[in-house]
Parts: structure tokens; C-alpha cells; sequence
């Protein structure tokens, strides 16, 4: 049962990717909606799997470990393949009704769409250092190539400049593991992470961790080299930005949390740590300026998806040199974060593309009076940004809670001010946009309204994500099984 | 989930659910809309009467599970508790049928009637609310509901008007976020308990907890509108007449000062708060705040503004009484959050009803109302009367008992209070009467509206009246066993006596 | 300085320049051979690092060859892509910020072109 | 027993329950008729009932309490009459204009004279007069013109100030006895360590209705403007009403505190001596009569501030306290009710008219057989300075003396100035009635009602003719210095 679990995870998306390759829009939206369906099945029922017996290690094709891939299943893993499965599901469904079937370049969207998807679901599972570079590679290429789908030359501006720092980013990473392979000659982690004790605080190995954190770093936009993303998630169509917003960006800063958690005690230093922290803070009230600043619906969502990242790194301080149950409150915070911002965003972008599209224009103060005749897709917007705020009772609020209690507990009181003045940031730029839309200046409804289902997808990721401030305690519960010593490798 | 455990849950989703329903539900759907807000509004009047029943009789009525790692959702219905939410169940019954009748014929009701009730879903939350987290949930929920409501009207102003409220409460919200999280971290997770958990306390701890306490006090501050953090309040009088009746005479004004009563009374105990030197620092905010609120409404020309500041000095009556920490000040201010409310609420039905059947929005245009709209202009000054504290009124038992309560622990000072706040109720509030009663009228009205045969809408007369009356029984029958006087030594025997 | 050492400092050389190719030069094909640059250099370091005792690892073999048709198949995008960008805007370096288009309250057409 | 509660509460309730017939326009006729009926249930409660019983009502506010006692009746049978008779008086003096508003603000003043005087415990004694002090603005500010709203104004200011005042008091002092009753608080004020300050205050609250010196600034203004049932009752019977609080809440009896009493002799004297000679100067008839009743209450305030100093004297003086209330309230009801009456025409009716409306007046000024010299009479009884220790004691006679002197120069002063302004004419039956009952019972129903037991016996008829000329001479003063006024008047 559990190899076919293992197949319909990894080569089903494969599979899909091809088959959609070769029909038309039509045919391979009938296919991919199939496929969504039996993935979510899958991964829900992997899901279970673990929540049951805990995690395991499994070999692909059982081939061992130097040369076969290893894969790695244990509770975090498979939240994320959940996640996966409920945002990509989403998206998929939404991108079915929102892409406009005669273009003729549109017909790329599912076989990108699928390997995307494969390429997230090898990150989440691999154990293999190299193997998490040919995911990231998968997912880069596959992201970029669904940025530049059937857009005019700033699309491929964008698409371009997000190419290049994906390829960077990969390369230092690369560069990190060849270092990490020349000392150890091992490249699954559990391997790794036994050996260090032994060469730990060796120049060599200190310099390939800082550069797979800045590589990856740069794939997440953390803040210093967040440059890329605003145009390529602005530009790119709504249910594409909401993909790449919501997973891609976390697939590298997954990478970069196991990497931290598992080398960073021996190889990772409190400065090192205090700056990236201090980067992410940065990040959060720097990208909330600007989400302030900016004129079109979508650069406000975009840059809210560079502040929000900041959060993330915050992770970093807070995990190294304290107590083992701050750090795993650190943990379970930043997981909560990570999950209730990817169906926030996710459900933001979708009610934006709504907005866009019923307004007929991009920019903020063109939503004037669309509260009273389109309050559906408002209201979803309008609760995603409740979690991105962090207010009670959204998942958002758990996170901030946890992050609050870890960063107490640890004695660093400074994180206390970026988490509390971002949450009030993002107040602002969601109350401008509540605020432009609740102007009353036409008595006439001269919107174009949506279909129905494309209004109620976001409002379902809203809900989830508000509801996941009230579920938190099981989803935590089934998470914690990989951080405990018994489910690793 | 025995029937002890659900009521609360039920008293919370009535009003949840109902806002659910009425999102959905078409904006043309007026009947059905009404039918719905009337049937959710008496279903939780009988869920909250039941759990009176109960309590007077000592069940207890508690649901809870584990929202976060060490963190508990409680709803538990205590005597306190139910102070504040029969309060808000009754007058949420008596304002969705005021609002029904107020916006007439006015757009995106189905948008305002939806977080209408879920304003009132969170007030019942923060009534029932078992401990500081469930607290903040709910008290966080109530700005977001509330922000709607106050720009409403879609014009400049109401959402300048909301930009000012968003600010001020969310800031408000993070810096009590911030309080509740520093006294997680410190103490653990804290159930409402009578009588408080720190009477016994190593004095190290005190330091800390003295700035929790500050920082605690000015995040529910912003809401109960004491001195530096009361700027939102006058402005959201743009709002429609029942969200500002709804807002400053129940919800969101009592929000605050409940929060600060549980704080003070069932987090910290009134004997280590006053030991900790909490109280006269307390005591000192609210008294400025209550001369301040009555001298600025003397100034007002706009009638809501008037009420708004008024609401403001009011409000901080119940802070100085709980500050008394004698059994007898304490019952003082609790009372008041009851009579306050019913007072408070019947003046914005009556400004609401002025403004919508005459147009009158200023003081000085109020000139022999008296004659056109007696039945409202009584319950004006059934309202204006108890607030200047005349008996037999409810104010008067407020200010006799919180006198009496600041004589017995020799406060003295607090009655000199009490007696220039009510001169300068009477200030502010005799010449109003006057115009409306003595003063001919002058010019004819902005813009009349008829409605045949009664001086206004059967909607919008009989609420206000109903309160007025509400007045003067409570005020009458203060000792009756089922009064808020009485209900309220019940919960100061459990509170002080500890 | 075993002959293996020799590789990987040569491989650090060549990712040194790659990099700094890679950051100044501001035309994109340009860019695109720098990128490869560092490709092949990372590659030189992999294999270079990893002499084991006398005999050959079969590990670093496969991952170099994986790694190359990675390479390949990023460098035929980013030659799609920066064709299609200068059949399109006539540009051959990012730098050239069109103005930002202000689109105004278009009248909202039928389904089709979304003006995002 | 039963019955006299039952009637105590149809007292009390009667007036508010008369407020349901403003509620339709077309019932203020019927409204205008019942106004003289409202406080005839507690005139008959007060002569039928026997004082000393109480009626509990622990619902009510902190524990309800009310009842009469020796004290409490003579005031009910003052307030009940004279509020029936000027009831009586308005049906006919009302025009239709505003009538429904007046009759409102009329029976809720009625309502809270008549229980502040039953009123046992603080809570329900502190409503009625606040119920009474708001009420009365209505009956003030009732005409609508400047010089009624300025009165009103002023009127209102004093009384909320003068009820601040008397609600701290109260306060004080209940929390000083522990109890709700107003019984309490002078046996909790004889060892209160703050009774200074708690005294002052509530002689200061008290002292603004009874018109104190300094305090007294509204009475001149608010009388001639209101309507004259309206100020007849106002003088008459609500400044008692002050009085009355003093008499229940100050320790009479328990202590003798002679450095309150001579502060309030002296604020006596200076309250009849110096508002005769603001009256004399008055042109309105109304104001005259205002001042006059100043000067009264002066005298009143005498013989409080001599019960104050001298416990064992206080209970005889209140008696002839209550009596001297009596006397003086229907006296100057009457006074009052005669400033609206047109003279007749005939010669001789109009004759008849004048000595009518001069009767009262005298009696004010102690004319034997009338009520005003019993009143005199046992006042001179009672203050006898021998057994008094306090400083102000023996100047107390010649005080008497002077305060009757300035009363009848204030009399003769309204009856010229009611002669410039009288009008001939008719007058509706009603207020014929009216004010013939306010004169006939000054004069002569006086006689018949049930005086406080404890009253000395001179004050009998028979006794009054060896002492008519001690209360003759100075009347015969005053009115030589009246007539030596009039003749320099009219040469200029």
C-alpha cells in the first residue's frame, strides 16, 4: 500500500505533465481535474498513513542510499504534501475556469502546472541533499516558465530577471553540497548530521552552510535579494502568482529550516543566526512599507508576500542555542505561519484576480464601490487579510502567538517589535484596500461579475486558513512527529 | 458535551450563525433578513436567561478545548459573565429592531445586519470568555466587526472617521497582545478566577507584573475610551444611530471596561492589586477621565458628540468603582456597567430618532421637539435625568452606592468627584431639555418625515421607550432579587469575600 | 597538492569569474555564458573534491551528469525566453524599465483579455 | 391600619397616575378640573390618620419607608391644603395655551411635595424633592419669556447645586449610621467626628430652598414670573419644604450645639431684617410678597437655630415651629391667590374686597385673633431667654419684635402696590372660590385643625386679649413709620 501511496506521489505528476503535454486546453483540463483529485486522495491518504504509525524511510525503486534516491516521510513532509495538495488543488480548479481556453499558449499551463507540483512534492520528501537540488531546479524552471505564459514583454522581463536568480541561487546551493560532499562523502542529511559532531567549526564546512542559506535565501526573496519577486508575482495571471506564492518560495525556505535544524547547532553561529533574523525583520516592516506604497492591487499582494517571508526567518534566531521546547515552539510557530500564509496568499491573489477582473483595472482606487455589488470575493479578501494580520482566531494569530511565546521564552525581546509592528503594518495596507472598495461613488453596477465558482475558491482558502487558528493543536500534534530523534533516519 | 457545556457554545453561534445566514442571504431579501436578525436575537435571550436560571441556582456552565500548545479556549458563564451578556443579549434584541427601522430604505443592509450580529457574536464571546485568551479573540473579532459598521455610510468622513478607529484599537490590540503573551510567558496560562491569583506573590515577581498591569490596562484602555486613548470615540459618531447606540452604549465601550473589571478583579484580586499601589493609579486615570469627558461634551454642539464625550466620562465610572476595591464601590461600578448601558443606549435611540424624523443633527436645532415627538423627547429625559444621577433613576443608585462604597474606604476625594461630574451632567444635559421642552420653535425642520398616525416609525418609538421604562424599574426596584443591583452583590460576594 | 585539490581550486577560479561575469555584464547572453561558467566550475569542484582513497567514486560521476542536463535544459530556456523578450521589446538587457503603463478605468470587457 | 396605608398610597400615586391623562390632547379639560381633587386623598389622610405609624416597603429603592409623625402632619396638612386650594384657584385662572404642559409639570411637583413630607427613608425622601426641585422649573420657566427663562436658569442652577449639597450630606451621613432611614442620621451625627462639614452642608442644600440669606437670590426672581397658583404654592408650601428637611435630618434634642445656633440667629435676623428692607423698595406686588417671605422664613430659621442650641427646649419649639408653618403657609397662599383677583366694582363689595385681602396680611403681622397672633404668642412663650445658655439668647424678644415691625411695613408696601396695580373686573367663579377658601382658612379654619399636642395654652382665644397689646404696640410702630413713608412719598 505504501509503495503505491510512494508512486502516486512522485510519477503521477509526471505522468500527468505528459499526458496534458500532448491534448488540448479542454481535454487536459478534463485530465488535470482528475489528477487533482487522486493526488489530494493520495496525499490525504499518506497523510493518514503517518498521523497513524508515524514516519518512515523509504527507498525509491530499493535502490540504497548512495546512489538510489532516499526519501524521507515523516509528519512535516506530509503536512506540506497536504498543503500542496489543497493549494495546488485550488488553484489548479480556479486557473481551469479563470485561463481563457483560445489562446493558444494557454495549453502550457497544465503540463507546467504538473511538474511544479512533482517537483514540490520531491522537495518535501527528499532526504538527499543533491536530490533537493534537482526538486528546486524542477520547480524553478517550471515556475518561471509559468510567470512568462502568454505575457506581453514585461511578463518576460520578469520571468528573465526571476530566472537568473533562480539559477544563482541553485548554483551556490550546488556549490554548498559539492563542499559538504568533498568533507563527508555522504549526502543524505540523517547521514550528514551524524558525522558532524565530528568536523564541526571547520572553515570549509561553515562557508558551504552560509552558502546553501544565501542561495536559498535568494530563492525565497528574503529581504536583501527579495528584487525579483514583486514583478514576477504581480504580473504573472492570479492563480500562477497564488502557486508561486503560496508553495514555491516555501519549498526553498523548507530546505533551508531542515538545513538549519540539522546542521545549525555545529556549524551555525549566534551571529549568523542573529543576521538572517535581523534580515527577516527587516523584510517584514520593509516589504509592509512598500505593500503600503504601492498603487496596483497586485504589487500590494506581492510585496505583503515579501513581508510575510520575513516572519519565516525568524525561525533561525529563535531555534539556535535556546532551550530544546522554545525551539520547538519556534518550530511549530514558523510551521504555522508557513501553512496559514500559503492559504492566505493563495486565497488573496485568487479575490484580487476576481477584483481585477470584475473592475476591469488593476490599480487600488479603481475598486471604488465594488463592496456593494461584489461583496463575495471582497469578504474572502477581506478574511485572508484578517490572517496575514495575525488577529484571532486565524492560523495567523497562532503563528504570531507561538513566535511571540518562543521569542519571550528565549529572552530575545527585539523579535517582539517586528512581530507586533508587521501585524499592524498589514493592517494598514488590508484597511486600504477595505477602504478604497467601501467608497460609495456610483449608484450603477457597472462590474462584470464572475462566475460563482471562481468566487468561492478563495473564500474557502479564507476559511481554511481561519480555521486553522482553531484546528492548530492537531495539526501541530501530527507535525511533531519528524522533529522527534525516533522518526528521522 | 453535556447540556452544561453547550449552552454557551449555542448563546455564542446563534448570533455567528445568523451573520453567516444573512451574508448569503439576497440584499432584496428584507423580510427574511428581519425574520432571521429576530429569531437569533430571541433565541439568544432565552439561551442567556437559562444560564441566569442556572447560575442563580449554582450550576456551572463551562466549554473548553486546546486551541494551542499550553493555551485553552474556555467559555465559561459566571456571574460576571452573565452581567454583561444578558445586558448585551437584551439590547441587541431592542437595537436590531431599532435598526430595522432606521435604515429603511438604505443600501448594502445585508452587509450591515451580517456584522451586525457578528458584533454582537464577539461581545457574547468576550462575556463568556473563560480566560485572557479567549479574551483577546474575541476582543480583536470585535474591532474587525466593528470597522464595517462605522463606515457604513461609505462618505469621507465615516472612513476617515474609520481609519482613526482602526489605528486606535488595533494598536490597542497589540500592545494587549503583547501584555498577554509577556504574562503567558511569565505565570502560564491564567483562568478567570474570583478573587484573582496573586494575592500570595514573591516580590520579585512584582516588578513585571506592574508592567503588564500598565500595559494591560492601556490596551483595554483604547476601547473603554479612558483620557489619552478616547480620540476614536467622538469621531465614530458618524456612524448610523443603532451602531453607535450598539457600539457606545454596549458593545465596544463595555468591551474595555469589562476587560479591565476581569483584569483587575479575577486576573490580579483586588487585595494584591491594591497592595501592588494598581488601584490608586487606576482610580487617578478614571477620575481625570470622567471630569474631562463631562467638561469637553459641554462644548459639543453636534448631539451625538455630546453623547459620545458623556459616554466617555461614563464609562469610567465603572472603572473608579471597581478601583474602590471595598465590596461596596466595586458593586457601585459593576452596577453601572448595566445601568450605563440601558441609560446610554436609550439617549442615541432618541438622537437617532431626531436625526431621522426631523433631520435634526445640532443641539440648537432642537427647539420644541417636545411638542412634535413627546413620546421620544420622555425618554430623552428619562435618560438625561438618570444620567445626571437624579433618583430615582438608575443613576442615582450607581452614585449612591459608589459614594457610599469610596466613604467606607475613606476615598473621600471620589465623591467630591461624583458630585462635579453629575453638576456637570446637569450642565450639559438641562439645557438640552430645556430647548426641547420650553423653547418655541424657531425655524421648521432640515427634512420631516411622516409616518401617519404615531410621531415617528412604530421601529424606531417603541425600543427607546422600552429602555426608558427599563430605567426607572431598575432604578425603583434596586433591591429586587433578580435587579443588576442585587445580581451584582452576588458577584462581589464571590469576588471580595475570597 | 594532490591533483585533485589542483581541480577544485581550478573549479573555484572558474566560478570566481562566473560570478563576476555573471553580475557586470549587463547583456543577457552574456549573463548566460557567465551562468555556465559557474556551472562547469561547480562541476570541476564536485569531481575534484571527491578522490577517495586510490579508487574512483562512482557518486560525484552521476551527480555531474545530472547536474550537466539540469544546466542544459536551463540554459535552452533562458534562451527561449531572452529571444521571445527581444522579439517582443527589442531589448537585450533588463535595463530598459518600460514606463509603467497606466491603464486607467478600462470599460470591463467579456471574459478574454484580463488587462493584469 | 389598613386603610390609612392603602390611602397613603392613593396619595402618593393619584398625581402620577393623573399623568395618563396628558397622554391625549382632547382630555386636558378633564385634566384642568381634576387638579384641585390630587391632594385631597392626603388632606384626609392627614387629618384622619393617627401619626406615628410607618409603611415598609423593603422592594423599594434600598428599603422604602414612609409614614407621618407628629411633625410630618402638620406639613401634609399645610402642603395638601394649600395645593388643593390653588388647584382650585387655576382651574379658573388657566387659559387653554400650554395647559397640558402646565398641569404636567403641576401634579409631578404635587406628587413630590407630597412625598418628601411622608418620605421615611433617604433614598425615597432624596427622589421626591429632587422630583419636586425639577418639576418646579417647569412651573417657573411656564410663560416662555426671557425674563422667565433667566429666572428659570438661575432657579435651576441653585437647586442642582443646593442638591449636590444635600445628596453629600446624605451620604455622609448614612454611611456614618449604616442605615437607609432618615431616622438615623441625626443620632449618627451627634458623634461624627466630621459633623462640622456635614452640618454645613446640609444647611447650605437645605438652606437654598428655604431661602437663607445669600442663598436666596432665586426666590425674588422666580416668583413674580411664574404663574400665581404656581408662586402661591411655591411660597406656601415647597419652601417648607427645606424647612422640613432641616427638622428631619439635624440632631434637635440629642445635642446642644449653641455655636449653631447663634450662627443661625444671627442668619435669621439678617434674613427677615435685611428682606424687608430689600421688599419695601419692590414695585411688583408678587416680589413684595417673595421678599415678605424671606423675611418669615428668617424668623422660622430663628427659632431653629434656638431649638439647635438648647436640646431641651427643641421639642416645644418645633411645635410652635409647625404651627407658625402652618399660619404662614396659608397666609401667604392667600396673599399670593389675591394679586391675580380683579376688584369688583361695587362701592361697597370693593370695600369688603380690600379689608378681605389686607385680613391675612395682618395676620402675618401678629393681629390678635387672628392665626398670626397665635403663632406670635407661642413663639414669645417658648423662646424665653432665661433657661438658654447661648450668647445670641437674650437679644432673642427684641429680634421677635423687629422681624413684626418689618412684616407689616412689608404688607402695607404690597397692599399700595397691589392698589396701583389692581384692575376692576370679574373674576371666574373658580377663583373666587379659590382664593375665598385660601382666606378662610387662613382665618378662620386655622382654629379648627389639629394642632401639634405639645403647644403651650396661651395661645387660646381667651388668653389672647391681656396680651393683644403686647402684640399690638408694634404694629401700631410700623404702621406710623408706613404712613410717614406714604406722605414723603407722595410730596415728591
Amino acid at each position: 500500500m505504501i509503495l503505491g501511496l510512494m508512486a502516486g506521489l512522485l510519477f503521477t505528476p509526471l505522468a500527468w505533465a505528459v499526458l496534458t503535454l500532448l491534448s488540448g486546453f479542454e481535454r487536459s483540463r478534463l485530465i488535470s481535474w482528475l489528477g487533482i483529485l487522486i493526488q489530494s486522495l493520495v496525499s490525504f491518504a499518506l497523510w493518514a498513513a503517518v498521523a497513524s504509525e508515524g514516519g518512515f524511510h523509504y527507498q525509491l525503486g530499493g535502490w540504497p542510499a548512495p546512489l538510489g534516491i532516499e526519501l524521507r516521510v515523516d509528519g512535516l513532509a506530509v503536512t506540506f504534501v497536504m498543503l500542496t495538495a489543497v493549494v495546488g488543488g485550488a488553484c489548479g480548479w480556479h486557473a481551469g475556469i479563470y485561463l481563457d481556453p483560445k489562446k493558444n499558449w494557454h495549453r502550457y499551463f497544465w503540463p507546467l502546472f504538473w511538474f511544479l507540483w512533482a517537483g514540490l512534492n520531491g522537495v518535501w520528501l527528499g532526504a538527499d541533499l543533491f536530490n533537493l537540488y534537482v526538486a528546486l531546479e524542477l520547480i524553478s524552471l517550471s515556475a518561471v516558465g509559468l510567470v512568462a505564459l502568454g505575457g506581453q514583454a514585461d511578463a518576460l522581463r520578469a520571468a528573465i530577471r526571476y530566472l537568473m536568480a533562480a539559477l544563482l541561487g541553485s548554483l551556490a546551493y550546488l556549490l554548498g553540497v559539492a563542499l559538504i560532499y568533498g568533507q563527508f562523502g555522504s549526502l543524505s542529511m540523517g547521514g550528514i548530521s551524524e558525522l558532524l559532531p565530528a568536523g564541526s567549526g571547520q572553515a570549509g564546512l561553515i562557508f558551504a552552510l552560509v552558502l546553501m542559506i544565501a542561495g536559498l535565501a535568494l530563492k525565497t526573496a528574503l529581504f536583501p535579494l527579495h528584487g525579483w519577486l514583486p514583478p514576477a508575482h504581480g504580473i504573472a495571471k492570479s492563480p500562477v502568482s497564488a502557486l508561486l506564492s503560496a508553495l514555491v518560495v516555501k519549498a526553498s525556505f523548507y530546505i533551508a529550516a531542515r538545513l538549519w535544524l540539522e546542521f545549525g547547532e555545529h556549524l551555525g553561529s549566534y551571529g549568523l543566526a542573529q543576521l538572517v533574523g535581523a534580515l527577516g525583520g527587516v523584510g517584514v516592516l520593509w516589504g509592509s512599507w512598500l505593500a503600503f506604497r504601492q498603487t496596483r492591487l497586485k504589487q500590494v499582494v506581492a510585496y505583503s508576500s515579501v513581508a510575510q517571508i520575513g516572519y519565516l526567518f525568524l525561525l533561525f534566531p529563535l531555534s539556535w542555542g535556546v532551550s530544546e521546547a522554545v525551539s520547538l515552539q519556534a518550530q511549530q510557530g514558523m510551521t504555522l505561519q508557513v501553512i496559514s500564509h500559503a492559504l492566505a496568499k493563495a486565497a488573496m491573489f485568487l479575490a484580487a484576480g476576481n477584483l481585477i477582473m470584475s473592475v476591469g483595472s488593476n490599480r487600488v482606487d479603481a475598486l471604488a464601490g465594488v463592496s456593494r455589488f461584489l461583496p463575495f470575493s471582497l469578504f474572502s479578501f477581506g478574511l485572508a487579510g484578517v490572517s496575514l494580520m495575525g488577529l484571532p482566531p486565524t492560523g495567523g494569530f497562532a503563528a504570531k502567538w507561538l513566535l511571540l511565546q518562543a521569542s519571550l521564552g528565549s529572552g530575545q525581546w527585539w523579535w517582539l517589535i517586528v512581530l507586533l509592528g508587521g501585524g499592524l503594518l498589514s493592517a494598514a495596507y488590508v484597511f486600504r484596500v477595505y477602504r478604497a472598495s467601501f467608497i460609495e461613488n456610483s449608484d450603477t453596477d457597472l462590474f462584470f461579475h464572475p462566475s460563482r465558482s471562481l468566487e468561492v475558491i478563495p473564500m474557502i482558502l479564507a476559511l481554511l486558513s481561519l480555521g486553522l487558528g482553531l484546528v492548530a493543536e492537531p495539526v501541530l500534534s501530527v507535525m511533531a512527529l519528524p522533529f522527534s530523534k525516533g522518526g528521522g533516519g | 458535551m453535556t447540556a452544561n457545556t453547550q449552552i454557551p457554545l449555542f448563546a455564542l453561534l446563534t448570533s455567528l450563525l445568523a451573520s453567516v445566514i444573512i451574508f448569503a442571504l439576497p440584499e432584496k431579501g428584507h423580510r427574511l433578513r428581519t425574520s432571521v436578525n429576530l429569531a437569533a436575537a430571541g433565541l439568544k435571550l432565552i439561551l442567556v436567561g437559562v444560564m441566569v436560571w442556572g447560575i442563580f441556582h449554582g450550576q456551572s456552565f463551562e466549554f473548553a478545548f486546546t486551541m494551542l500548545p499550553g493555551v485553552q479556549f474556555v467559555l465559561r458563564a459566571d456571574a460576571l459573565s452573565m452581567l454583561f451578556a444578558g445586558l448585551s443579549a437584551v439590547l441587541w434584541l431592542l437595537t436590531t429592531i431599532y435598526a430595522v427601522g432606521y435604515l429603511e430604505d438604505s443600501p448594502n443592509r445585508s452587509r450591515f445586519f451580517g456584522f451586525f450580529s457578528l458584533c454582537v457574536a464577539s461581545t457574547m464571546g468576550i462575556a463568556l470568555a473563560g480566560n485572557l485568551f479567549t479574551f483577546f479573540l474575541f476582543y480583536e473579532m470585535l474591532t474587525l466587526s466593528t470597522y464595517p459598521l462605522v463606515v457604513h455610510r461609505g462618505t469621507r468622513q465615516a472612513l476617515k472617521a474609520g481609519r482613526n478607529y482602526i489605528i486606535y484599537t488595533l494598536t490597542g490590540g497589540a500592545v494587549l497582545l503583547l501584555a498577554i503573551a509577556w504574562l503567558h510567558g511569565l505565570v502560564g496560562d491564567l483562568p478567570f478566577r474570583p478573587g484573582g491569583h496573586f494575592s500570595g506573590l514573591e516580590p520579585e515577581l512584582q516588578g513585571p507584573l506592574t508592567l503588564v498591569f500598565v500595559l494591560l490596562i492601556a490596551g483595554l484602555g483604547v476601547k473603554a475610551a479612558l483620557v489619552p486613548l478616547h480620540g476614536w470615540l467622538p469621531q465614530a459618531m458618524v456612524a448610523p444611530a443603532p451602531v453607535s447606540a450598539l457600539l457606545h452604549a454596549v458593545a465596544v465601550v463595555k468591551a474595555g471596561a469589562f476587560g479591565i473589571v476581569r483584569v483587575v478583579c479575577e486576573i490580579y484580586g483586588l487585595e494584591a492589586a491594591s497592595q501592588m499601589g494598581l488601584l490608586s493609579g487606576l482610580a487617578l486615570v478614571s477620575a481625570i477621565t470622567i471630569i474631562y469627558g463631562s467638561t469637553r461634551a459641554l462644548y459639543q454642539l453636534d448631539l451625538k458628540r455630546r453623547l459620545a464625550f458623556s459616554t466617555i466620562s461614563q464609562v469610567s465610572y465603572i472603572i473608579l468603582g471597581v478601583s474602590l476595591f471595598g465590596p461596596v464601590g466595586v458593586a457601585g461600578g459593576l452596577v453601572h456597567l448595566v445601568h450605563q448601558g440601558i441609560m446610554k443606549i436609550t439617549l442615541f435611540f432618541c438622537a437617532g430618532n431626531y436625526a431621522e424624523t426631523l433631520g435634526v443633527h445640532r443641539i440648537d436645532e432642537l427647539d420644541g421637539a417636545g411638542r412634535r415627538m413627546p413620546g421620544t423627547s420622555v425618554a430623552f429625559t428619562l435618560g438625561a435625568f438618570g444620567m445626571i444621577g437624579a433618583p430615582p433613576l438608575a443613576g442615582f443608585v450607581t452614585k449612591w452606592t459608589m459614594g457610599t462604597g469610596a466613604l467606607a474606604v475613606g476615598m473621600d476625594w471620589v465623591v467630591v468627584v461624583l458630585v462635579v461630574s453629575s453638576l456637570l451632567n446637569a450642565a450639559y444635559f438641562l439645557p438640552i431639555l430645556h430647548r426641547i421642552w420650553f423653547a418655541g420653535q424657531q425655524q421648521a425642520w432640515p427634512h420631516e418625515r411622516r409616518w401617519g398616525r404615531l410621531e415617528t416609525s412604530a421601529w424606531l418609538l417603541w425600543p427607546p421607550l422600552i429602555t426608558a421604562v427599563a430605567l426607572i424599574v431598575i432604578g425603583l426596584l434596586a433591591s429586587m432579587p433578580f435587579s443588576p443591583l442585587s445580581w451584582v452583590n452576588l458577584i462581589v460576594e464571590q469576588e471580595v469575600m475570597q | 597538492m594532490s591533483a585533485s585539490l589542483l581541480y577544485a581550486l581550478a573549479g573555484v577560479a572558474l566560478c570566481g569569474i562566473g560570478l563576476f561575469g555573471f553580475i557586470t555584464l549587463a547583456h543577457l547572453l552574456r549573463k548566460l555564458l557567465a551562468f555556465n561558467l559557474i556551472g562547469s566550475g561547480v562541476f570541476l569542484v564536485l569531481v575534484g573534491l571527491a578522490q577517495r582513497h586510490g579508487e574512483p567514486d562512482p557518486v560525484p560521476q552521476a551527480l555531474v551528469l545530472t547536474g550537466i542536463v539540469v544546466a542544459i535544459a536551463a540554459t535552452a530556456l533562458a534562451v527561449v525566453l531572452i529571444r521571445r523578450y527581444f522579439h517582443l521589446s527589442g531589448h537585450t538587457t533588463l535595463r530598459a524599465e518600460t514606463p509603467e503603463r497606466v491603464p486607467g478605468r478600462l470599460k470591463p470587457q467579456t471574459r478574454g483579455d484580463n488587462p493584469e | 391600619m389598613m386603610q390609612s396605608s392603602a390611602l397613603l398610597l392613593l396619595a402618593v400615586l393619584l398625581p402620577f397616575a393623573s399623568l395618563l391623562l396628558a397622554l391625549n390632547p382632547r382630555w386636558q379639560t378633564i385634566y384642568r378640573y381634576c387638579l384641585p381633587v390630587l391632594p385631597l386623598p392626603a388632606l384626609l389622610l392627614a387629618l384622619l390618620a393617627e401619626p406615628g405609624w410607618w409603611l415598609e416597603m423593603p422592594w423599594l429603592l434600598n428599603g422604602g419607608l414612609w409614614g407621618l409623625d407628629e411633625l410630618r402632619r402638620a406639613f401634609l396638612i399645610l402642603t395638601a391644603l394649600l395645593w388643593s386650594v390653588a388647584g382650585l384657584f387655576a382651574t379658573g385662572y388657566l387659559p387653554d395655551r400650554k395647559l397640558r404642559r402646565f398641569c404636567v409639570f403641576w401634579t409631578l411637583t404635587l406628587a413630590g411635595n407630597l412625598g418628601l413630607t411622608i418620605a421615611g427613608d433617604i433614598a425615597s425622601f432624596y427622589s421626591f424633592f429632587a422630583l419636586m426641585t425639577f418639576a418646579g422649573y417647569g412651573l417657573v420657566v411656564h410663560e416662555g419669556s426671557e425674563e422667565a427663562n433667566r429666572a428659570g436658569r438661575v432657579y435651576l442652577a441653585m437647586a442642582v447645586v443646593g442638591e449636590m449639597a444635600i445628596l453629600t450630606g446624605l451620604l455622609m451621613a448614612a454611611q456614618l449610621s449604616g442605615s437607609a432611614m432618615l431616622a438615623e442620621i441625626p443620632a449618627a451625627l451627634v458623634d461624627a467626628e466630621q459633623r462640622w462639614l456635614i452640618m454645613l452642608l446640609l444647611i447650605a442644600g437645605f438652606g437654598v430652598k428655604a431661602g437663607l440669606p445669600l442663598l436666596h437670590f432665586w426666590l425674588p426672581l422666580a416668583h413674580p414670573v411664574a404663574p400665581t397658583p404656581a408662586s402661591a404654592v411655591l411660597s406656601g408650601a415647597m419652601i417648607k419644604a427645606g424647612l422640613l428637611g432641616w427638622l428631619v435630618t439635624l440632631p434637635f434634642g440629642q445635642v446642644s450645639l449653641p455655636m449653631w445656633g447663634n450662627i443661625l440667629v444671627v442668619l435669621g435676623t439678617i434674613g427677615s431684617l435685611g428682606a424687608a428692607a430689600l421688599g419695601v423698595r419692590q414695585v411688583r406686588p408678587k416680589t413684595v410678597l417673595a421678599y415678605s417671605s424671606i423675611s418669615q422664613m428668617g424668623l422660622m430659621v430663628l427659632m431653629v437655630g434656638a431649638a439647635l442650641a438648647h436640646a431641651e427646649a427643641a421639642g416645644a419649639i418645633l411645635a410652635v415651629l409647625a404651627l407658625y408653618v402652618l399660619h404662614h403657609g396659608l397666609a401667604k397662599g392667600s396673599l399670593f391667590l389675591s394679586t391675580a383677583m380683579a376688584v369688583p366694582a361695587g362701592q361697597g363689595s370693593r370695600w369688603g374686597f380690600w379689608v378681605l385681602i389686607a385680613l391675612p396680611g395682618l395676620s402675618l403681622a401678629g393681629l390678635p385673633f387672628t392665626s398670626g397672633a397665635a403663632a406670635k404668642l407661642a413663639m414669645k412663650e417658648v423662646l424665653q431667654p432665661a433657661g438658654f445658655g447661648f450668647f445670641m439668647a437674650d437679644y432673642l424678644p427684641a429680634l421677635m419684635t423687629a422681624g413684626a415691625i418689618a412684616t407689616l411695613l412689608l404688607i402695607w408696601r404690597f397692599l399700595w402696590a397691589q392698589g396701583q396695580v389692581a384692575r376692576a373686573g370679574a373674576n371666574p367663579a373658580c377663583m373666587w372660590l379659590g382664593w375665598g377658601l385660601a382666606t378662610a382658612s387662613s382665618l378662620a379654619l386655622f382654629w379648627w385643625l389639629p394642632w401639634h399636642p405639645s403647644l403651650p395654652g396661651i395661645i387660646w382665644v381667651a388668653s389672647m386679649v391681656e396680651s393683644a397689646w403686647s402684640l399690638a404696640w408694634p404694629m401700631i410702630i410700623a404702621t406710623v413709620l408706613a404712613a410717614m413713608a406714604w406722605k414723603s412719598v407722595k410730596q415728591r
